[in-house]
């Protein structure tokens, strides 16, 4: 908890809290930790925040596998990343304290529920003491309170059986923490009201845990002082908490509209893209056409299929699943057909740790074909820019006639920040131009600009054509085994992907525009990236920092920004992927990679430590 | 550009209008031809716009179809043209879409999607040219091919049983299945014409011989002298009487074919009226299952049943949702849940 | 390093030595615990050594088997389990070799190659957990989900036809069919005891619930207190007799199958006598696709012939060529065709 | 025709020679080919043969797709290539001389069956009239032959129709040519009686037909002199012609014996593997199992089951093919498990141009796998090569417990050269030692030299273990999602692959070891590489070569050897992708491609234009 102010009252002033909700995967964690962030977004903090779920769908309840966890940070500035070790911990029971303690920042507030903490349950957890009184978490300011008590106590005459009672015993938790940092409880008691509107008895009694955790927290003398974080400076605008999920179908919705297309998403489930899929399929009446293939390859097949016949076509998936449609992307390449191939990169390699985060894709994502096969490639860089980002997709693949592949990744679908709505008026369509004339066309014909092929669909009198996967001649598209116009071919695909650049933004860079060190990350490790430098810049360190989100073809005035620092900082969760490209691509340059490959994001403060050695030990001179 | 014609006619076409000008490049002599053909002649008589049929392929000898014809064409990879031609259906119902593959490239390396297009009911029309062998790929074994044969990739006889397609179709439940013979052009020319009326996902094996690699492998049963008495040319509603002077029939016996004179005494069994309409699929079965030299051969249409699609269902699960919520306002949806106002 | 145990039995193997080290991972009350405690209960009395099994499986919460048992163990990729396992075959015969998949895995992105193991009768046993959803992934439709079923992927209602893995696995040409429910503990274990003692593909449909994704979706059959009159249990050479006091049968009427009291008056139909044996696939394919709610379900062997499995003639092709060339002589191999001597 | 030197006799002894001969698919071309190379292979040259196969199976008769075409290049110098342009040309009719004209040597011979040279044929050909006579040819010399009519003449009494008199018509080509480079007709007599010892009027035929076309040119004055290359210095010991798929099959048999285990060999049907899969399932007496699977992604996933259960075990494709295997090499990545993946790379992307050849797929097997994959690559450099590159696959993937990647491409395997047979005595065994005791057996236990974890497979009682494509914990085996070991199983993983580099030999330099200019080609560039660097070298211009065999991991001198040299030129047919491997892991030397993608191999003349260029516009200043 940076920089606490001690004020008159009670009420400590703080500028950024993190506070991690823990507990059973039955413990309505998940739930807690969003209204809280509702009530938190309510009152103008800027926030992050990440849920992280047990692998496995439902271990047997108290083991340790089966802890489920959210986590928020919430602040009076900007906030770009759910914080790096959280303030304070609920935890539900002993699994909760044990698999979450290590991440508790030194001196941190941990509120438990003790009633969870006898002997059956702390041995499941493999403590062979109770840790609340064993003195073992000194070096924190421990609250144990007996929440199922006393929530069950609140409840006595509520007419519920035991097992509901119980289940509402997060929202006497939740109630304490509110009053804790001093948030309203009614936006929750609304949103309660109205999810239980055909169990009003149900609805009361969560209402009623609420109310008396934060009056328990309130009267009885627990805390010696409750904080407040101050509204931040935030634009104006109606905003929405949205996660990353969330974003890349609205983004993908939207541009279908802007397109005036329908939406095709065809894509078979993996962790963490299935989301993609459950949210798209709720979206019928936007003309939104899901197809839960029988496996990748026909989902990438079938989404081929569908930009042939006039649909804007996306396919999405995770590693693995982005391995089998190679062989069908090379065919999208060879045809010129428009397709969005959306990847939410998780740790590898094989199954790898399914629901952990990493960014090992990008170089599948540039070589990951056979044969001279080039794609164009971005990647998000915050769970709200999934929304930009899958618009800008969905763009260049239609307006440049190429398979792109969009890379996100587990940590950014699942996080969640504020978005400020976009005004639907001010989004810009998607304009498709392809007027063909029967006498003149040629399926292989070019823009002269962006060398993109027409996108002629089945239905066109007189525009009949064959496409495939064989070599095709220049202009005509028929087969072809000429071995000039081959070489040819290959040279206009890359190219064509190579003059995207004339249709993006260039890189910015945020700090000085030249100097020792630009730190440059790639896609979700823009938050503890920006985070980080800007500290240090606060700190009088002369850093610079971008992030790419246009990774094929790289902004135009990349080589020129590198070319501006003694040391290009490359921060990647993979062993150095970009570093790689930007060595081969850009030589010249001095490059410095810092990997880390641990299914998890970055830390703000692991950024820092890498550019605080790079300082102290001189490299730079 | 021109816009998306409806489905109706165009005026006079004729088979000239459906052949492209790409040479055919297909070994002389070779069965793939004759489909050719018949495909360009029946297509006029359908009653769908030139532009709206699409053929889509895979990879193979058979899979260079598409180029052959004058009409919207896509010759995908290897063993996945049901799957494009599932996204194309999805995007655009209007279009009459067929798929044109091998029995390696159907059975073999696209099997599963085979079985999930069929499944689902998709409404394409997929041809199976089954010459037993992988013909492009310069004569291995196929998922067709008998066991013990040889072949490159198995010079002393494939260990392998082979795949029945009419069977493999059937269990699939696709609503369509037929069988023909590239040789036989007007049989095939009625059953490709029939395949192109049925709405649902229609499933036609064509016994195709490649004269390169696996010459004469349905001589036994196609070959101009037996064929009479070898193979029973199914009709609806009719009884499976065949042979060069209607002699002979084929009887049901408890759950076995039997086959002899057509006016043998009933020893149990009696004769089988065909019902390609039949919901349930077992006489379907059964006759698919008849197999040379144990039984003479059914060619025909085994199955012919209505079921909705899988593009009607999807796209009436969109108009549902569009009555019931209009179609959706971008703005209302970016704008839906919990949201809040900084001033 | 230990050498290669024949196939004997380990002298007194209990259930305990099946039982890995790792913690169960599957949620409470899951289906799978009853199908992993059967099946540590039937090995010990196969008559293998415990070295000499596999569990191979492809990704799912099924596919988690292979941790929990002491044995040679192969959590594969997501569909390959039945591919993993024909390499093992081939490499190694002697072993007996178990694949563990769901309906997902198994006859979705798996349903290829598991369509091709069943036909190359390959020797391997394949136990398909059916609860009619993808678990691991939390909840989407499986291929075997029901048509109008609402999932997380299909909000409004699945549009597709479920496969029936029965005739699924049936038409492939399983040498042995069966399906068995994780609740019915003995029958299960009989039907995994036969599985273990068959030589070839053999086929087992678990029904298997998912309490949390699909709680009760077999309950229309399977629960206590209908059982009996829903589910009819196969035996080889009995009538098909069902119901809570066995007063009810299935009866074969020309191809159809029709259910009433056993005492019923014969109307041109008459009792079936279940065969396992009979190569003909006709009755097979019948009795799995009778469907609750037109008729009971069948539980049992619906198939079990003996055929050479694909290993015994791949090697004995080996065997074959050895004996006819002798092992091959790598010096030979090498300076065997067209040589010349440089001096 | 290089450095012809005139003699008394009307003899011209040359030092090298390369012959096309071309005509229908139907006509016997191969054959011709391959008779012509044995007789040249017994007189000591030294060759290198490509044949080159029309895309369609048979396309019709006369027409330009159908042409086939066999091209021999002997010498009394070491021969590295087929050679940049055929010296003559045998066509057998016009589409055969259409097709293959351009690629003939100013002043070259053509040798035409003019029989065929009638309208109807030469119009099928796109010639409007007879080339033979038009004077289109007078830069050449035209020896035009009535072969059709001329032999029918020779066998006017053969107990023969007219079709089968027809077919030999071949051999009375061959007989011409023979007497022209001054061949015996004994080892394709041999042959002949051999082949048709039960039909020994064709034999008879054959024969007649070819010692007629013999003395026709020996007795008629249309050649004006007749030619002889000396015999090369060969290395003594026995030799055969081998293709590159041969000795890929051969090499593979060997690597199984000398391993003492089964061989399994995985495939679908892929143009130009298919012919691996042909070739090894003659070899049933050795133990060799091969299994089509019915696709690619079965055929790798059996072939990792085999190699599970203790086969050598081995799965074959091309470029298509590898795309569809990238998900389950991740997991031999994971399981470490043995496997050999061979990528015979063709044209692409997409179905691209199936029979052509290309290097478009290195950059695939590098990284075309998702998260963080290393595998071992390495890729054969001439058709012999492939022998002893899948006998080095195989010992490295099981002595290092890894899948491998071993590239050839479709002119090395259909390529061939005169291979020295090795003596079976002089190749060292394949040692695994793998000894596990069952008190102390750990999966992922490694070796503390090359960090192999244990092939320890089913059937080993008291060894029972589990593995997957999920993380695996350090030693145990056992699934893990800890952050920190999933780093350093990445990082043991890739360390794995990287001391190979201590196991392969060096890369040698052929030429100065410093210097100006490096050649640094990889596969089968070799043959062309080398050869114009021997001619430049012996022309006094300083310029060395190289070649990598081994490419992941790299020769651990590669990067000295780099930094030795002011420019490292790396001709490749592909868009780049060594040297952009190159400038990533070797920063700070200069690199320069040569590209080419035009389905065919690079010219010896290619290789020297690129070197003179350079030379000449000074870039080396
Ligand atoms: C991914 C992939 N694998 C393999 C091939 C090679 N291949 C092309 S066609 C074919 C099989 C052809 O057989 P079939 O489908 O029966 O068609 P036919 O040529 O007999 O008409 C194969 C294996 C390919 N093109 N792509
Ligand atoms: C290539 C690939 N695609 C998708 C997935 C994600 N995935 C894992 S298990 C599964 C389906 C599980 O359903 P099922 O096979 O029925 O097994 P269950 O969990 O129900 O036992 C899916 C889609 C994956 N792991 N790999
Ligand atoms: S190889 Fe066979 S199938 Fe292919 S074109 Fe030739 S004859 Fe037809
Ligand atoms: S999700 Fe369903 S199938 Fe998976 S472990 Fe839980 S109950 Fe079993
Ligand atoms: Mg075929
Ligand atoms: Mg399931």
């Amino acid at each position: 908890m940076a920089d606490t102010k001690e004020v008159t009252t009670p009420i400590k002033e703080v500028d950024r809290v993190t506070i991690r909700f823990a507990g059973d995967s039955g413990d309505g964690i998940q739930l807690s930790g969003s209204q809280f962030t509702l009530a938190t977004a309510r009152l103008g903090n800027d926030l992050s925040t990440l849920p992280d779920f047990p692998a496995e769908i439902r271990a047997p309840a108290g083991t340790l596998p089966g802890v489920s966890s959210f986590q928020i940070s919430f602040s009076e500035n900007p906030i770009f990343t759910p914080g790096d070790q959280p303030d304070v911990l609920v935890v539900m029971n002993p699994a909760a304290l044990k698999v979450n303690l290590k991440d508790l920042t030194d001196g941190g507030i941990i509120v438990a529920n003790a009633n969870t903490f006898v002997p059956a349950n702390f041995k499941k957890a493999g403590y062979d003491s109770n840790p609340l009184e064993d003195g073992s978490l000194k070096a924190y300011r421990v609250i144990p309170l007996p929440i199922t008590e006393l929530n069950a106590r609140a409840l006595a005459d509520a007419p519920l059986t035991k097992k509901e009672i119980d289940r509402s015993k997060n929202f006497f938790a939740l109630g304490v923490v509110y009053w804790l940092f001093d948030r309203p409880v009614e936006s929750t008691v609304e949103w309660v009201q109205d999810k239980f509107k055909r169990r009003p008895e149900i609805a009361k009694a969560n209402v009623t845990s609420l109310k008396t955790g934060y009056n328990y927290a309130l009267t009885t003398e627990v805390f010696t002082s409750h904080y407040r974080v101050r509204k931040a400076d935030m634009e104006p605008g109606e905003y929405r908490n949205i996660t990353g999920t969330e974003a890349t179908a609205l983004g993908l919705v939207a541009a279908a509209r802007l397109a005036d297309k329908p939406l095709f998403y065809g894509s078979y489930p993996i962790t963490p893209a299935s989301d993609i899929l459950h949210e798209l399929a709720k979206f019928k009446q936007f003309d939104v056409r899901t197809f839960q293939a029988e496996d990748e390859i026909a989902a990438v097949c079938a989404t081929i299929g569908a930009s042939y016949a006039g649909a804007v076509a996306i396919t999405g998936t995770s590693g693995p699943g982005l391995a089998l449609k190679a062989e069908a992307i090379g065919l999208a390449v060879m045809t010129e057909l428009p397709i969005v191939i959306i990847n939410v990169q998780r740790a590898g390699p094989s199954t790898g740790m399914p629901t952990k985060t990493e960014q090992g894709d990008l170089a599948m994502a540039f070589n990951g074909r056979h044969g001279e096969s080039p794609v164009a490639i971005l990647a998000a860089s915050s769970p709200s820019d999934c929304f930009t980002m899958a618009m800008e997709a969905v763009r260049i693949a239609v307006q440049h006639m190429t398979p792109l592949i969009l890379l996100t990744d587990g940590y950014l679908v699942n996080g969640a920040e504020p978005w400020r709505l976009p005004d639907v008026e001010e989004l810009s369509r998607i304009r498709i131009t392809q007027d063909a004339d029967p006498e003149t066309f040629q399926p292989y014909g070019r823009d002269p600009e962006t060398l993109a092929r027409p996108w002629v669909t089945p239905g066109h009198p007189g525009l009949e054509h064959r496409i495939g996967g064989l070599e095709k001649a220049e202009g005509s598209g028929v087969v072809s085994h000429d071995p000039l116009n081959h070489e040819r071919m290959v040279g206009l695909r890359a190219e064509k992907i190579a003059r995207i650049a004339h249709d993006i933004p260039e890189l910015e860079v945020e700090g000085e525009r030249s100097g020792d060190i630009l730190v440059l990350g790639w896609g979700s490790t823009y938050g503890a990236i920006i985070s980080a430098c800007r500290q240090m810049r606060t700190e009088g360190v002369r850093v610079s920092n971008a992030q790419l989100r246009y990774l094929n073809p790289f902004p135009r005035n990349l080589g020129n920004i590198l070319s501006r620092f003694k040391l290009v900082l490359v921060p990647e969760l993979n062993l150095g992927q970009l570093r790689d490209i930007l060595a081969a691509r850009y030589p010249g340059n001095r490059y410095m990679g810092l990997n880390k490959v641990q299914g998890q994001p970055f830390k703000i403060g692991e950024i820092r430590a890498k550019l605080e050695e790079i300082l102290e030990t001189g490299v730079m001179v | 550009m021109a816009t998306i014609s409806e489905t109706t006619p165009a005026p006079s076409l004729t088979r000239q209008d459906f052949i492209s000008d790409q040479e055919v490049r297909w070994c002389p002599g070779c069965g793939d031809y004759a489909v050719l053909a018949q495909m360009q002649k029946i297509l006029p008589q359908v009653g769908v716009a030139r532009e709206n049929f699409v053929f889509v392929s895979g990879i193979g000898c058979s899979s260079r179809f598409p180029y052959y014809m004058n009409t919207y064409g896509f010759h995908s990879i290897h063993g996945r043209g049901t799957a494009v031609a599932t996204g194309i259906k999805c995007a655009n119902p209007n279009l009459s879409v067929w798929v044109v593959t091998g029995d390696g490239d159907g059975l073999s390396i696209g099997g599963n999607h085979m079985l999930h297009t069929l499944r689902r009911n998709v409404d394409v029309k997929v041809l199976l040219f089954n010459n037993r062998i992988y013909g492009l790929t310069k004569g291995q074994a196929s998922p067709t091919s008998e066991h013990g044969k040889h072949t490159k990739s198995t010079p002393v006889g494939s260990i392998e049983n082979p795949i029945n397609p009419v069977s493999f179709a059937i269990s699939a439940e696709a609503t369509f299945v037929a069988r023909t013979v590239a040789t036989e052009t007007k049989h095939m020319a009625s059953v490709l014409r029939r395949a192109a009326d049925h709405r649902g996902a229609a499933f036609v094996e064509i016994y195709q011989n490649c004269n390169i690699f696996n010459d004469g492998t349905f001589e036994d049963v196609t070959a101009r002298d037996v064929k009479s008495d070898r193979l029973v040319v199914l009709e609806h509603g009719k009884p499976l009487v065949f042979g060069k002077n209607s002699n002979l029939a084929v009887r049901l016996h408890n759950l076995h074919m039997e086959v002899g004179p057509l006016d043998a005494p009933s020893n149990g069994s009696h004769l089988i009226v065909h019902d390609e309409r039949a919901s349930d699929p077992t006489l379907a079965h059964i006759l698919g299952n008849m197999r040379w030299p144990d039984y003479p051969e059914c060619i025909g249409v085994f199955r012919d049943v209505r079921k909705p699609t899988y593009d009607e269902l999807l796209l009436g699960q969109i108009d549902q949702a569009q009555s019931a919520k209009g179609a959706g306002s971008l703005q209302d949806l970016i704008h839906s849940g919990d949201t809040w106002t900084i001033e």
